[in-house]
């Protein structure tokens, strides 16, 4: 299986190449976190507050109960673990507020682990949870976070003349907008397994993570670890979008409690831990006013927003509400911006990336103004769009970034068509339609690998790179295999393994084969590069006169050697130009600013006025990822994120009554689309290559999450004449505002 | 979540107010429930037991007069419970304002309550359900005790099955509002369904 | 999410798990409503009486043009059985709309009467459909309709010492015809709201979903229709039992449905 | 308690605690991990396996309660080794991203492809609403399953 396994494709780079992971996991022989047992684990379970604010007066743990190992509580782990580390975005300020490991004195958020309960199973673990007895003096929640006396983020830029625009601006346009809480909701929950050997020092942990080089950082400074004590293993991943960048509280915990007990520790989160403790997303509002000229150009645009950062901060909790911020300007070509941004603290479970993280709020907030603006000028919401879109590249915005290629109105212009083939109006609902366009932030840092060619002429990379879901085996693959001329079967990827693959930064931010897609390029074309010289050697040839092509090595004078020749021959010394290695392998690094993806997304909608429900008739997506490599893949991305845009739309809402209680802690309470929600799709590409890699590549891992929601926001707004409502569209609400427009 | 319950009994105002300041009889009027007879430092304590079709919460804690303002005869009482198994709690504030008027009195109830833990959090509407219930059988309850009727003892082991126990109010809910809270819904939600 | 210990028995005979049953026992049917609630611990029965292997339950039998159904009937079998379809339409009507077919190949007929949940599907369905609850325990047994039955949300008529051993069905009246319609937010998720009807010359049934803390009959709505009315009419005043504006629009749009899918 | 079954058409005897579901009896007990736990309150659908052919919710039902049952896991649905023609459906049209779903979607949908060559579309999303995936939007997934079946066999 995995086509093309064994085949030479002429060209792979391109192609709907069909998954070469896909075999163990229908076959069920994928291996999760849960799916691994170590001899002797223990079983964890957390004791968490049940509160969202109040004192912690004293936590008693039981002398006995059956199978119980141990319990710890913040005293147990005393001075061995840090809070976690806390990140400032540039420009901005956080407080020092890092989450906690276990609660000490004070707990902030109903769900957050006071204490470690060990047990023979997860089952007695739970028992014996049951049993610990927790004292609290209970406190004043924040929920609303216009309320928050403590502020965890502050930001703010202001570029261009942004009074001036004001002043003279024809129109000037206001709208507050509002995304609420949502929950990542992966159908593999978090979690972690944790081993020490006491022989070398060293700590292991398997962890459903993104990647394995920021849990490594962040348990290395949470306990107070050099790096090299660390091995961090992410074995198969069910899905993350954004949730398992940072590694749970839990998870120093068990590293600590693994240490001290002398065996392998697990924790197996379930649903309920997870709605109740894994970093939430979104959770943001936006005051926005655009400064308009008669023409409808935008002048300026002046936001503040607020985000709802909840009791601590993650090191990825500010990212979101900045990248939000820095994204303000959008698609359009504005040339003052004045953006403020507030992170509030609430007695609320911390946000933190989920899908589109600042990316799907931005471009909410930007165009519900923008279409807000329209209706005020009376003019046409396309046209409107097409006055304003940047036009030529690289793009400094006022914010302070700069788009390094696209074409935002060939976007438009695809979406629009594609649109066409919505369903004709059924006559008896309120129908509307809507775009949304986006930017998105991706690439950036760097990201490593490391290319062998072994003897039988099979290639290893290891990437830094870290999959869950995308297909990195595939598209990674696809890509070495055309470098190199060699047949897809032939090339072998590495993941996950910290002490296997070199250093990164990650898997987040669609970056991934932009960033470590470029980085194989880099290492292979190294490796082709020595393997020349052998080449060369070996044909008795000068190496300028060696060309390589097709996966061989052809000498002008005549001879060619292959490949799997040469890395045959690199591991004969005998064979090698004195002073040469032996082996034929290398590495790279590879480094690139920020780079900007785009889309453009068209919905059709119509509302039943006598019971509110929505239906989506039609979504049109249309996507600049930059080179596609995988176009099967591509829109496997695209199309799962349409899904949680419409999800954000539909249904999604993490709810907390006034005294901070998560009010949706269930399946049962925070519904997830099904196949039978999902309308009809079209999806559509444009390929404007980034000139600031090797590949050409963006990112399109958050752009159908990203695109949906604005489109689908307008399209309703349309429905109702205009009138505003905020995500989730519930029928009640929808049928209220329908009401009211009716009424108007 | 505030609930407010009001009915009219017919004592005099101050033979009501002495009954409400008796801390075990009161208690005794909170459905569910069993109090120890005697107090300490102000405290009794007692357990209470709250079933509702499969789900089944116990509590054990305390019941203290919070506060009693004779001139107006406003007396406030703090029961506070964890669950006996479980992390979970219960912790009210019930109020009770007395006006008294030919002989008889008008007793306002009205209850403050936070509940945390997993009856919190899973079914929307469940808690609401449930502490409406129990008020209503409470006020009901305090209002027979007032008069001098002792409570019924409870069937079924001490549990206050507040489905059975509150039917009639309920229904009488029903009637006039369609059970508001009821419809808040998900109701059928935590309850699942099949 | 592990559910608490408890004792475990598996009786096979009705007079034996009568035998067990009582103030800690919990009768486990097809477990798709308590299993979640035990694995919540939200529930902790210190006995469960699993009554699957009563094969004694497990029946649907037509019997002088009434339909018996043992408490112990699947979902999917009521789901696929051609004789309750052609007699009693309803019923596959709204059995469609319990959750998800991995849910009705457990789920039976008897456990989802018996959990009393007022968004439940087949309890709205079988008020529509006048049917008679039959109850026993060691003293001897009992028969109920619909308003008798179900008392409150999750609370019926059951003592714990009570099993639901059969729902029996009359006959539909000549000519009539059935619809089932709800509203959920996801396909299978839990209804908000919803409506039975059984409409037939001189006859109308109207059961509601979510108005109330049971099945709701809507007898204003009915007596009109039986006697010739308008269905819009009929739709509003069923509609008017649901509490809220919303809910009142939402009942009448799928009463209005309903009606106007059984041709009335 | 001891409890015998046919899991995957081997003969089984093992001793359990009654409240261990069946998911966790299949997945820790027998070491069969590809029945996956999703959510343990029956919504996800990701423990989906078969007992005596229907699919059913591993998480709803204690492991006592397949005493004398035939179990039947996504580990045995590739034929002889050969993967089943959903398998490869899925596979063909990028029905799965991070998998951890797809053995409950391929256990529930199996007897479904079988039975029901000609499911419209609107009948294949139906079918499939009882397992959710976070991952795909479910698109590959309903073409998949059309792919399969309508695949004569």
């Amino acid at each position: 299986m995995g086509a093309g396994a064994g085949v030479r494709a002429a060209k792979l780079v391109g192609a709907p190449v069909v998954r070469r992971e896909d075999e163990r996991i229908l076959r069920g022989r994928a291996r999760y976190l849960d799916d691994i047992e170590l001899p002797r684990q223990a079983h964890a379970a957390f004791v968490r507050s049940v509160h969202a604010h109040a004192r912690l007066t004293a936590v008693r743990a039981p002398e006995t109960a059956e199978g119980l190992v141990a319990v710890f509580t913040a005293d147990e782990l005393g001075e061995r673990v840090r809070p976690f580390p806390v990140q400032a975005p540039d420009g901005a300020t956080v407080a020092d507020a890092g989450h906690p490991v276990l609660a000490g004195e004070e707990v902030r958020y109903a769900g957050q682990p006071i204490a470690l309960v060990l047990a023979e199973s997860r089952a007695l673990a739970e028992d014996a949870a049951e049993l610990v007895e927790v004292d609290y003096e209970p406190l004043d929640p924040v929920v609303d976070p216009r309320r928050a006396g403590e502020r965890l983020l502050e930001w703010s830029r202001s570029s261009g003349d942004v009074e001036g625009a004001f002043a003279r601006s024809a129109r000037v346009v206001r709208g507050r907008y509002a995304l609420p809480r949502l929950v990542a909701a992966p159908i593999e929950t978090r979690g972690a397994i944790a081993a020490h050997d006491p022989g070398t020092d060293r700590l292991t942990v398997w962890c459903s993570a993104q990647d394995p080089h920021r849990p490594l950082a962040q348990l290395s400074h949470i306990l107070g670890r050099a790096d090299d004590t660390i091995r961090v293993v992410v074995p198969e991943v069910g899905g993350a979008f954004g949730s398992k960048g940072v590694v749970g509280a839990e998870v120093p915990a068990i590293a600590v409690a693994a240490i001290d007990l002398g065996r392998p520790v697990k924790w197996a989160e379930d649903r309920l831990e997870n709605f109740q403790a894994a970093y939430q997303g979104r959770g943001m509002d936006g005051d926005v006013e655009l400064a308009l000229d008669r023409e409808g150009r935008i002048l300026a645009v002046r936001a503040r927003l607020l985000a709802d950062l909840g009791a601590y901060l993650y090191s990825t909790t500010a990212i979101p509400p900045h990248t939000a911020a820095m994204l303000m300007c959008g698609v359009y070509d504005i040339a003052a911006a004045e953006v403020e941004l507030v992170g509030a603290r609430t007695n609320k479970v911390p946000t933190g990336p989920y899908r589109g993280a600042g990316r799907p709020e931005a471009a909410y907030f930007l165009e519900r103004a923008v279409d807000d603006a329209a209706r005020a000028l009376g003019a046409d919401p396309v046209a409107l769009r097409r006055v304003n879109l940047v036009r030529s590249f690289p793009h400094d915005t006022p914010l302070g970034w700069t788009y390094d290629s696209g074409d935002y109105e060939r976007c438009l212009d695809v979406a629009l068509e594609l649109s066409a083939g919505a369903p004709p109006p059924s006559g008896s609902g309120l129908r509307g339609t809507g775009v949304g366009m986006y930017v998105e932030r991706a690439g950036g840092m760097w990201e490593s690998a490391e290319a062998t060619v072994e003897p039988s002429g099979r290639v290893v990379i290891r990437s830094s790179s870290s999959p869950h879901g995308q297909g990195h085996e595939t598209t990674f693959a696809q890509i070495a295999a055309d470098r190199l001329g060699v047949p897809i079967g032939d090339v072998v990827l590495r993941f996950g393994d910290s002490d296997v693959v070199p250093r990164g930064v990650g898997t987040f931010a669609s970056r991934s084969t932009a960033m470590g897609g470029s980085a194989i390029v880099l290492a292979l074309d190294r490796v082709i590069a020595r393997a020349r010289a052998l080449a060369a050697h070996l044909l008795g040839a000068d190496v300028d006169t060696v060309v390589w092509e097709d996966g061989h090595f052809t000498a002008r004078g005549g001879g060619t050697l292959s490949l799997g020749d040469v890395a045959a021959a690199a591991y004969q010394p005998e064979r090698l130009p004195a002073g040469t290695d032996v082996g034929l392998h290398a590495s790279a690094r590879f480094r690139s600013p920020l780079i900007f993806s785009s889309g453009a997304y068209a919905a059709t909608v119509e509302i039943d006025p006598d019971t509110g429900i929505l239906r989506v008739l039609h979504v049109a997506g249309v996507d600049d990822g930059g080179t596609i490599v995988n176009p099967l893949l591509a829109h496997g991305q695209v199309l799962g994120g349409i899904a949680q845009g419409l999800g954000e739309c539909l249904v999604e809402e993490a709810v907390h009554d006034e005294a901070g209680q998560l009010r949706t802690a269930s399946f049962a309470d925070y519904s997830l689309l099904t196949a039978a929600e999902m309308p009809a799709l079209a999806i559509g590409d444009v390929q404007t290559p980034s000139p600031y890699n090797p590949l050409g590549a963006k990112g399109l891992g958050e752009g159908g999450a990203i695109g949906s929601l604005p489109a689908l926001a307008n399209a309703v707004a349309d429905a109702l004449g205009g009138r505003h409502v905020d995500p989730p569209y519930s029928a009640e609400k929808l049928w209220l505002a329908s009401r009211e427009a009716a009424e108007r | 979540m505030k609930l407010t319950n009001e009915f009219e009994v017919a004592v005099p105002i101050e033979r009501t107010w002495e009954t409400l300041l008796d801390v075990p009889r009161v208690a005794r009027a909170l459905p569910g429930a069993t109090i120890e007879p005697e107090g300490e430092g102000g405290a009794w304590r007692g357990t209470m037991k709250v079933r509702l079709g499969p789900v089944t919460t116990e509590y054990a804690g305390t019941a203290r007069i919070q506060d009693a303002d004779e001139d107006d005869r406003v007396a406030s009482y703090r029961v506070e419970g964890r669950e006996l198994r479980g992390q979970g709690s219960a912790a009210a504030t019930i109020t009770t304002r007395l006006a008294g008027a030919d002989g008889a009195t008008r007793v306002v109830v009205e209850t403050d309550m936070q509940v945390t833990g997993r009856q919190a959090q899973l079914g929307r509407g469940l808690m609401e359900q449930l502490a409406g219930a129990i008020l209503d059988d409470f006020a009901a309850r305090l209002e027979q005790e007032l008069r001098g009727v002792a409570a019924p003892a409870d069937a079924g082991g001490g549990a206050l099955d507040v489905g059975a126990a509150v039917r009639g109010p309920l229904i009488e809910r029903a009637a006039l509002v369609g059970v508001g809270v009821l419809a808040g819904l998900a109701l059928g939600r935590l309850v699942w369904r099949r | 999410m592990k559910p608490a210990p408890f004792h475990y028995e598996a009786p096979r005979t009705v007079a034996a798990a009568l035998a067990l049953l009582g103030a800690d026992a919990k009768i486990l049917a097809g477990g798709q409503s308590l299993v979640p609630i035990m694995n919540f611990r939200l529930a902790r029965p210190a006995t469960l009486v699993d009554v699957n292997r009563v094969d004694e339950l497990a029946y649907l039998r037509k019997r002088d043009g009434v339909l018996h159904i043992g408490a112990m009937a699947r979902h999917a079998t009521l789901e696929r059985s051609e004789m309750v379809a052609r007699g009693w339409p309803l019923l596959r009507q709204a059995v469609r709309h319990v959750a998800h077919h991995q849910i009705r190949t457990r789920g039976t007929v008897g456990g989802s009467c018996a959990h009393g949940d007022p968004t439940a599907e087949l309890p709205v369905a079988l008020a529509a459909l006048d049917a008679r609850f039959h109850l026993r325990s060691r003293a001897g047994e009992r028969s109920l309709g619909a308003a008798e039955f179900f008392v409150s949300h999750l609370t019926t008529a059951l003592r714990d010492d009570e099993l639901l051993v059969e729902i029996e069905v009359p006959p539909l009246p000549a000519a009539a015809r059935t619809a089932f319609a709800e509203h959920a937010r996801t396909h299978g998720d839990w209804a908000i709201a919803g409506a039975a009807v059984v409409v037939a010359p001189g006859h109308a049934a109207i059961a509601l979903l979510g108005a109330a803390p049971t099945p709701l009959r809507a007898s204003e709505a009915e007596a009109v229709l039986a006697a010739g009315g308008d269905a819009a009419e009929a739709a509003r005043l069923a509609g008017a039992l649901a509490d809220g504006e919303w809910r009142t629009a939402l009942t009448t749009a799928l009463v209005r449905r309903a009606l106007a899918e059984a041709g009335a | 308690m001891r409890i015998r079954l046919d899991v995957n058409g081997r003969r089984t005897e093992a001793a359990v605690e009654p409240r261990t579901l069946l998911s966790d009896f299949l997945r820790h007990d027998l070491g069969l991990t590809g029945t996956h736990v999703g959510c343990e309150h029956g919504v996800c659908g990701a423990c989906t396996v078969q007992v005596d052919g229907e699919p059913v919710r591993s998480c709803l039902m204690f492991a006592v309660q397949a005493d004398g049952r035939d179990v039947r896991t996504v580990e045995a649905l590739a034929d002889d080794g050969a993967l089943h023609p959903l398998q490869r459906a899925f596979n063909e049209h990028h029905a799965l991203q991070c998998g951890f779903c797809t053995p409950g979607f391929l256990m529930s949908l199996e007897p479904f492809v079988r039975d029901r060559p000609d499911a419209s579309d609107e009948e294949i999303r139906e079918a499939l609403a009882g397992n959710l995936c976070r991952c795909t939007g479910y698109e590959g997934i309903v073409e998949a399953v059309r792919q399969a079946a309508r695949e004569p066999r």
